[in-house]
């Protein structure tokens, strides 16, 4: 088969998944699974097969529905597109469907009319793809109103989850503004321009600049930007993705925000290719810089963990947008690498938050804790993923924070402002406010003490474990391997997007583009950074370690063996009236009556008769140990005090009420359209 | 290989948990001023923890309250081993003036092995000192045996010898205090 | 041969020994000065060793609550990360890995480092470490702003000539401060060297800052169920972190090849890092009850951070 | 002529964000966003307007130099723009219902369980 057919393939395979599950899906259960199994797997190994001709080869891959072949400079028909950068994107989509429906079939095993679910999920998937591969402005709007009304319906599937309903209606009506947005961007353009194709656009553009298609770029950012949750329409996230099922977040903040980051890149690299005038630059960069912020403290005061997440996730994409927004090839492709990482550990995390929720039924940081000897496989995943999201080296969240870093400061000395700086310094702190917010989660969720309540909960089956698996290695792949990652996939996609000329060219002209002059040019200042050799070091520091505890312990005896020894000489502290709690393993719950009474003398160790042996009890201040959570919403508490009017006022101003969030959006829009018009 | 350094480091570092036991704070504010620069344990390696997980030394003052009787017993078994209790003042001794009180459960003796008993009420800083410097070196000794043994603790027979031979008390205190101590233990 | 010599670097000279024997020394020196300023005679020098190894030979208890792999695993980790971290800092002239020694790269290991200590604190499951992780998470916020600012000013003043616009890289903050004489003499870099000398009591920890460790408060804080070995590991991950910070400070405002003879060198780097010490650590120490933890909060991002903008302010104007 | 049109389509727009922003009750800020939609579907109609021009339908003969039709594109986009339309209201009416059973009010203000 043609490589031009892949990616009509892998968008139809969804929607026609779609289609046959609604059909079919009430029938069989496994028949059904199959059929999503099978669209959500397709245009995975598509997306892959493409990547050696599109990111190696530097090919753009051209596909014209119904054959339209543009006449002359005029294309007339749809056109679908995948450069590298579409590709890109469509790869994340795609792994990102791909687990989302693995992790599906046994998280929603629970839920009744399934069927509307894989139908309304293969759909939105759908059109997530159709997004990111189209080449035609319409289109984007077509696929952007599927994926929205696909995610509300979503949202809401869980009618009875508390505030779903709620949720899903403030996404829909907020939401609303950045649709009209877009479509009155694209009518601006077209009234303009009389083409809806991108590539016809972006030739065309700078060659009509006016004061109607600086409306329209407004419009369209905003459009986009509101698609991404940007600020100030992160309250819409926070609300959509705590109560819609954890594999839908997953959709929702790992893939529907990475495609409003596709249009932001797409309009403003290809299409005006205007982000290197400071003015466009600096609106990105700001609004980037402030749903970072904002979001990464907002988190703070939540006690939920997906609305947590949720908050994180705004916060992660202020990153990648900030990226975005400086316009150097390092500035971009840290924030492309970025937007990958905060796909892989964002879904990593609501998986586990999903976990979480299916195992225990609850998702509250007040009550949970102590999950950590219940569900330890769970844990060493969100482990993997909140070291991902804090930046901790060697995961993938460190280098691309570090070349956003990079980026921001290295423009800011160029550029000789300031306000780069001041976004390098606010990036770097809500990286360690991440930190701070996941500190909390574990703490509350998986350490601490377990309530009495999920005293059996039990680990998450495997089929569920799997798909988190998948995003924990490539996690971690992509973090130890950061300059392969760089080469293979990012610097082509970041490549291409500076390249509108090649984009231009391969849907319009030629057919193999101009990309590789490119990327010859492409070549990027970061710093030190080798994993794979800090690892070997690490190795080798930590078997000297051993080794010198080794021979330190050679004569000693481990604890367990002294307590074998021990329990066999009778000289043990603890008998339990079940058996013999060792190395702090074993504890039964303990009744009330009748602990530490009769205390009996023998040698030097006191023997009770009670029923645990309080040496392996936490130390309580002597007190009997009973349940004591240090809770999240405590965790902070000097953090706090400090910044108490700021934090008031924040609860203040995400007041839940749907008016409000409307007014923010429109002053949002009302300030990005004057901006444009003052600075553009 | 590092044993014997480790058996070293036992008498020089050891650290001091205290536990009131329903004291009258005289040896509590005496063991305080055991640290201040006038007196300066900190010399010697004492160092005041905040929890039993890093003791070594445990100081039990007061007459063993009905109240604190069950908080000595779980804090005592939370001390890891090899550890020495000491007895500070005439108090858990004896009960002191506190005896045959219906809500003192002393002596500390039927509760744990009590390694160094400094009497006096309250006893002076320097015999403070003296007590817990010896019960420093019982540390290393208890360190010795249990390494030999491979156990928690010494054996009985080999507790009683290290008690006949080690069981020191220090009371250069106040003198009717100590006397006073004396005879209510030769009362118990 | 090389691997050899590598190697040696690595565990021996400027790598595992020596950061230990350092941290030993420095803590060491800290206790006996506050001593000596307190009035009192103090420990002996060897004090945190005899600790250390007292510590490893006692019994390790894992209380029935903790989660046992990551109580256990993370303070061996934290240590094992620390040494890393002080491999990428040069100490006179010596370096055991040259693979490049990015100053954000340093300051994200180190936030590892005190990861590693939270995590083990949470895992324990006491309410006390509770408190603690909280407060220790309150005074990294506290002093990362700082931190980061300081890391700017010097990239920037380092960099202010070269092409890229900052170096990062600890070679080349080395390699100019050879050319150039130390950062701290330019009039620019002051401020941001007093924000750094602020920063490093509460990276590491030391008395005014140690509100996560509070003995009387909070039992120990994070480390109120830690016994035994693991305990052990703390400490000295404790001490190799005073000596590492020490180090990086000689290393971004003093430079490293003083004498270019080596021995000399490697007295001056030393005594330039108990120096540092000294005004660091032991001077609050002495002089200063311990802080709350919002005093803290409030203390790092007004004044030092203040400090450290107006460094930054200085160079970016060109001072 | 023309730019009654766009100055009406904004007008629309206006007026629907202001539903949406001000009117408490879920219907009337469902009525806005229909405004919207309509503002927006008016524009797009707008911008394919040619003066003069006649229906973009191709029949053979009829076609003679001079005659120019009006941009059939915006016209599809508007139809598509339509569809999507109604069923963003249909959705968002089968979610206020939905609400209205749950919360037993329409009133904005007191749907806002999600805060903070």
């Amino acid at each position: 088969m043609n490589m031009e057919h892949y990616p009509i393939l892998a968008i139809i395979s969804l929607f026609l998944g779609a289609f046959l599950v609604a059909l079919f899906g009430r029938l069989n259960k496994v028949l059904r699974n199959l059929i999503v199994a099978a669209a959500v797997t397709i245009p995975l190994c598509l997306m892959i097969a493409l990547i050696a001709p599109v990111m190696i080869g530097g090919q753009v891959i051209g596909y014209w529905m119904g054959n339209w072949a543009p006449v002359g400079p005029w294309a007339i028909g749809i056109g679908l597109e995948v450069d590298a950068l579409s590709l890109f994107f469509g790869l994340v989509v795609t792994i990102a469907v791909f687990v989302s429906g693995l992790y599906s079939f046994t998280y929603m095993n629970r839920d009744d009319s399934l069927e509307n679910y894989y139908t309304l999920f293969l759909m939105l998937s759908g059109s997530l793809l159709g997004l990111v591969l189209t080449g035609d402005l319409f289109n984007i709007f077509v696929m952007i109103e599927i994926m929205t009304m696909t995610a509300v319906a979503l949202t809401a599937f869980r009618v009875d989850y508390e505030g779903a309903l709620e949720g899903a209606l403030k996404y829909m009506v907020v939401g609303s503004i950045g649709s009209t947005s877009v479509l009155v961007g694209i009518a601006m353009l077209y009234s303009q321009l009389h083409t809806l194709n991108m590539a016809q656009i972006a030739a065309a553009l700078p060659d009509h600049q006016n004061l109607v298609t600086v409306g329209a770029f407004a419009f369209l950012f905003l459009g986009f930007s509101t698609k991404a949750f940007l600020f100030p329409f992160h309250p819409l996230a926070a609300d959509a993705h705590a109560v819609a099922p954890a594999s839908i977040s997953l959709m929702i903040s790992g893939v529907i925000t990475k495609c409003g980051v596709y249009g932001i890149i797409r309009l403003a690299y290809i299409l005006y290719q205007n982000i290197n005038e400071p003015a466009v630059s600096i609106l990105i960069t700001g609004f980037g810089a402030v749903s970072c912020f904002i979001c990464v403290t907002m988190a703070f005061n939540q006690h939920d963990f997906k609305r947590l997440l949720a908050f994180h996730s705004i916060s992660q994409v202020g990153y990648v947008i900030t990226a975005v927004g400086l316009g150097t090839a390092l500035g971009l492709s840290a924030g492309l690498y970025h937007a990958m990482n905060h796909t892989l550990f964002k879904g990593l995390l609501f998986l586990c938050a999903g976990a979480v929720q299916y195992a225990t039924g609850s998702l509250d940081l007040g009550r949970l804790g102590g999950l950590a000897k219940k569900m330890p496989k769970t844990c060493a995943l969100f482990l993997i993923g909140a070291a991902s999201i804090s930046g901790l080296p060697p995961f993938n969240g460190f280098f691309s924070k570090w070349m956003i870093y990079q980026a921001s400061f290295e423009k800011g000395l160029d550029t000789g402002n300031f306000f780069y700086i001041v976004v390098c310094v606010v990036c770097l702190l809500s990286s360690v406010l991440t930190l701070a917010s996941f500190v909390k989660v574990a703490q509350s969720v998986f350490f601490g003490q377990l309530q009495p309540q999920f005293e059996n909960t039990k680990e998450v089956p495997l089929t569920m474990r799997i798909p988190m698996w998948i995003l924990a290695v490539l996690c971690i792949l992509t973090g130890v391997l950061p300059w392969e990652v760089l080469q293979k996939l990012v610097g082509p996609a970041a490549a291409a997007a500076l390249n509108a000329a090649g984009y231009i060219q391969g849907m319009l002209g030629s057919g193999a583009a101009a990309g590789a002059g490119a990327q010859a040019a492409f070549s990027m200042e970061i710093g030190f950074w080798g994993p794979v050799s800090w690892l070997c070091l690490l190795l080798i520091v930590s078997c000297a370690v051993c080794l010198v505890a080794v021979l330190g312990t050679a004569e000693q005896k481990s604890p367990e063996e002294r307590h074998e020894m021990d329990r066999r000489a009778g000289r043990t502290a603890a008998f339990t009236r079940d058996g013999f709690a060792d190395a702090g393993r074993i504890l039964k719950p303990a009744e009330k009556e009748g602990h530490y009474r009769n205390p009996v003398l023998s040698g030097t160790t006191l023997t009770f008769t009670g029923e645990k042996d309080p040496k392996y009890e936490n130390f309580f201040s002597g007190e009997e140990s009973e349940y004591s959570q240090v809770g999240g919403g405590d965790l902070f508490w000097g953090f706090k005090t400090n910044w108490r009017h700021y934090f008031q006022g924040m609860r203040r101003w995400h007041s839940g009420v749907i008016n409000d969030y409307t007014r923010y959006g429109i002053v949002a829009l009302a300030f990005v359209l004057l901006y444009a018009c003052l600075f553009l | 290989m590092f044993q014997k350094w480790i058996d070293k480091s036992m008498r020089k570092s050891p650290w001091i948990y205290h536990i009131n036991a329903g004291s009258c704070n005289g040896c509590d504010i005496e063991l305080v001023s055991v640290l201040t620069p006038r007196y300066d344990a900190e010399r010697f390696g004492f160092h005041l923890t905040g929890t039993p997980r890093q003791a070594d030394i445990v100081v039990v003052s007061g007459p063993i309250t009905m109240q604190s009787v069950d908080r000595l017993i779980r804090t005592l078994a939370q001390v890891p081993e090899p550890k020495c209790v000491v007895s500070l003042g005439s108090c858990p001794r004896s009960g002191n003036v506190f005896k045959g009180s219906f809500a003192i459960a002393g002596p500390l003796e039927k509760y744990t092995h009590v390694d160094v008993s400094v009497g006096g009420c309250t006893p002076k800083p320097e015999a403070i000192v003296a007590g817990l410097a010896k019960a420093a070196e019982i540390l290393e000794e208890k360190r010795r045996e249990m390494r030999k043994h491979g156990g928690m603790a010494p054996s009985p027979a080999v507790a009683a010898a290290v008690e006949h031979e080690e069981r020191a008390e220090f009371g250069t205190g106040d003198a009717t205090a100590v006397r006073q101590g004396a005879e209510q233990e030769a009362d118990a | 041969m090389q691997i050899l010599i590598q190697l040696f670097h690595i565990l021996v000279f400027p790598g595992l020994l020596f950061d230990v024997a350092m941290g030993v020394l420095l803590m060491g020196l800290n206790n006996k000065l506050v001593a000596r300023m307190q009035n009192r005679v103090g420990p002996p020098i060897l004090q945190p060793w005899y600790d250390f190894l007292k510590c490893c030979g006692k019994e390790t208890i894992i209380p029935a609550r903790a989660k046992r792999a990551v109580f256990l695993g993370s303070p061996y980790l934290g240590f094992v990360l620390l040494i890393s971290v002080s491999m990428f800092i040069p100490f006179a002239g010596f370096i055991p890995v040259t693979m490049g020694s990015d100053l954000v790269v340093i300051l994200y290991l180190l936030t590892f480092v005190s990861v590693c200590e939270i995590l083990g604190a949470a895992s324990s499951g006491s309410p006390f470490a509770g408190v603690g992780l909280s407060r220790e998470m309150v005074a990294m916020i506290s002093y990362e702003l700082p931190f980061v600012l300081v890391i700017l000013t010097v990239a920037r003043a380092v960099g202010a000539d070269q092409p890229s616009g900052a170096v990062f890289s600890l070679e080349g903050i080395l390699a100019y401060q050879e050319m150039n004489g130390p950062l701290l003499f330019s009039p620019a870099a002051i401020p941001a060297a007093i924000a750094m000398l602020f920063v490093i009591p509460c990276e590491t920890g030391m008395h005014p800052f140690d509100i996560a460790e509070a003995e009387t408060e909070i039992c120990e804080g994070m480390l109120a169920e830690y016994s035994g070995t693991p305990l052990a590991m703390y400490r000295l991950t404790h001490m190799v972190k005073v000596y590492t910070m020490s180090s990086l400070f000689v290393a971004m405002f003093l430079g490293n090849r003083f004498t270019g003879i080596v021995p000399v060198d490697i007295l001056i780097g030393i005594l330039l890092c108990i120096a540092v010490m000294f005004i660091s650590a032991a001077l609050p120490h002495a002089v200063c009850a311990r802080l709350k933890v919002e005093q803290v909060f409030h203390f790092y991002w007004t004044v030092v951070t203040g400090f450290a903008l107006a460094g930054l302010l200085l160079v970016w104007a060109g001072v | 002529m023309i730019l009654v049109n766009y100055a009406a389509s904004f007008f629309l727009i206006a007026l629907g964000l202001y539903c949406m922003a001000v009117k408490k009750n879920l219907i009337k800020i469902l009525i806005g966003m229909g405004l919207c939609d309509y503002g927006t579907n008016l524009l797009v109609v707008s911008v394919g307007f040619n003066p003069g021009g006649t229906a973009p339908i191709f029949t053979a003969g009829e076609i003679h130099p001079g005659m120019f039709f009006v941009d059939p594109v915006p016209q599809a986009l508007t139809l598509t723009s339509i569809v999507i339309g109604a069923c963003t209201t249909a959705m968002v009416l089968g979610l206020i219902i939905r609400i209205k059973a749950k919360y037993g009010t329409l009133d904005s203000t007191e749907i806002r369980r999600l805060r903070g």
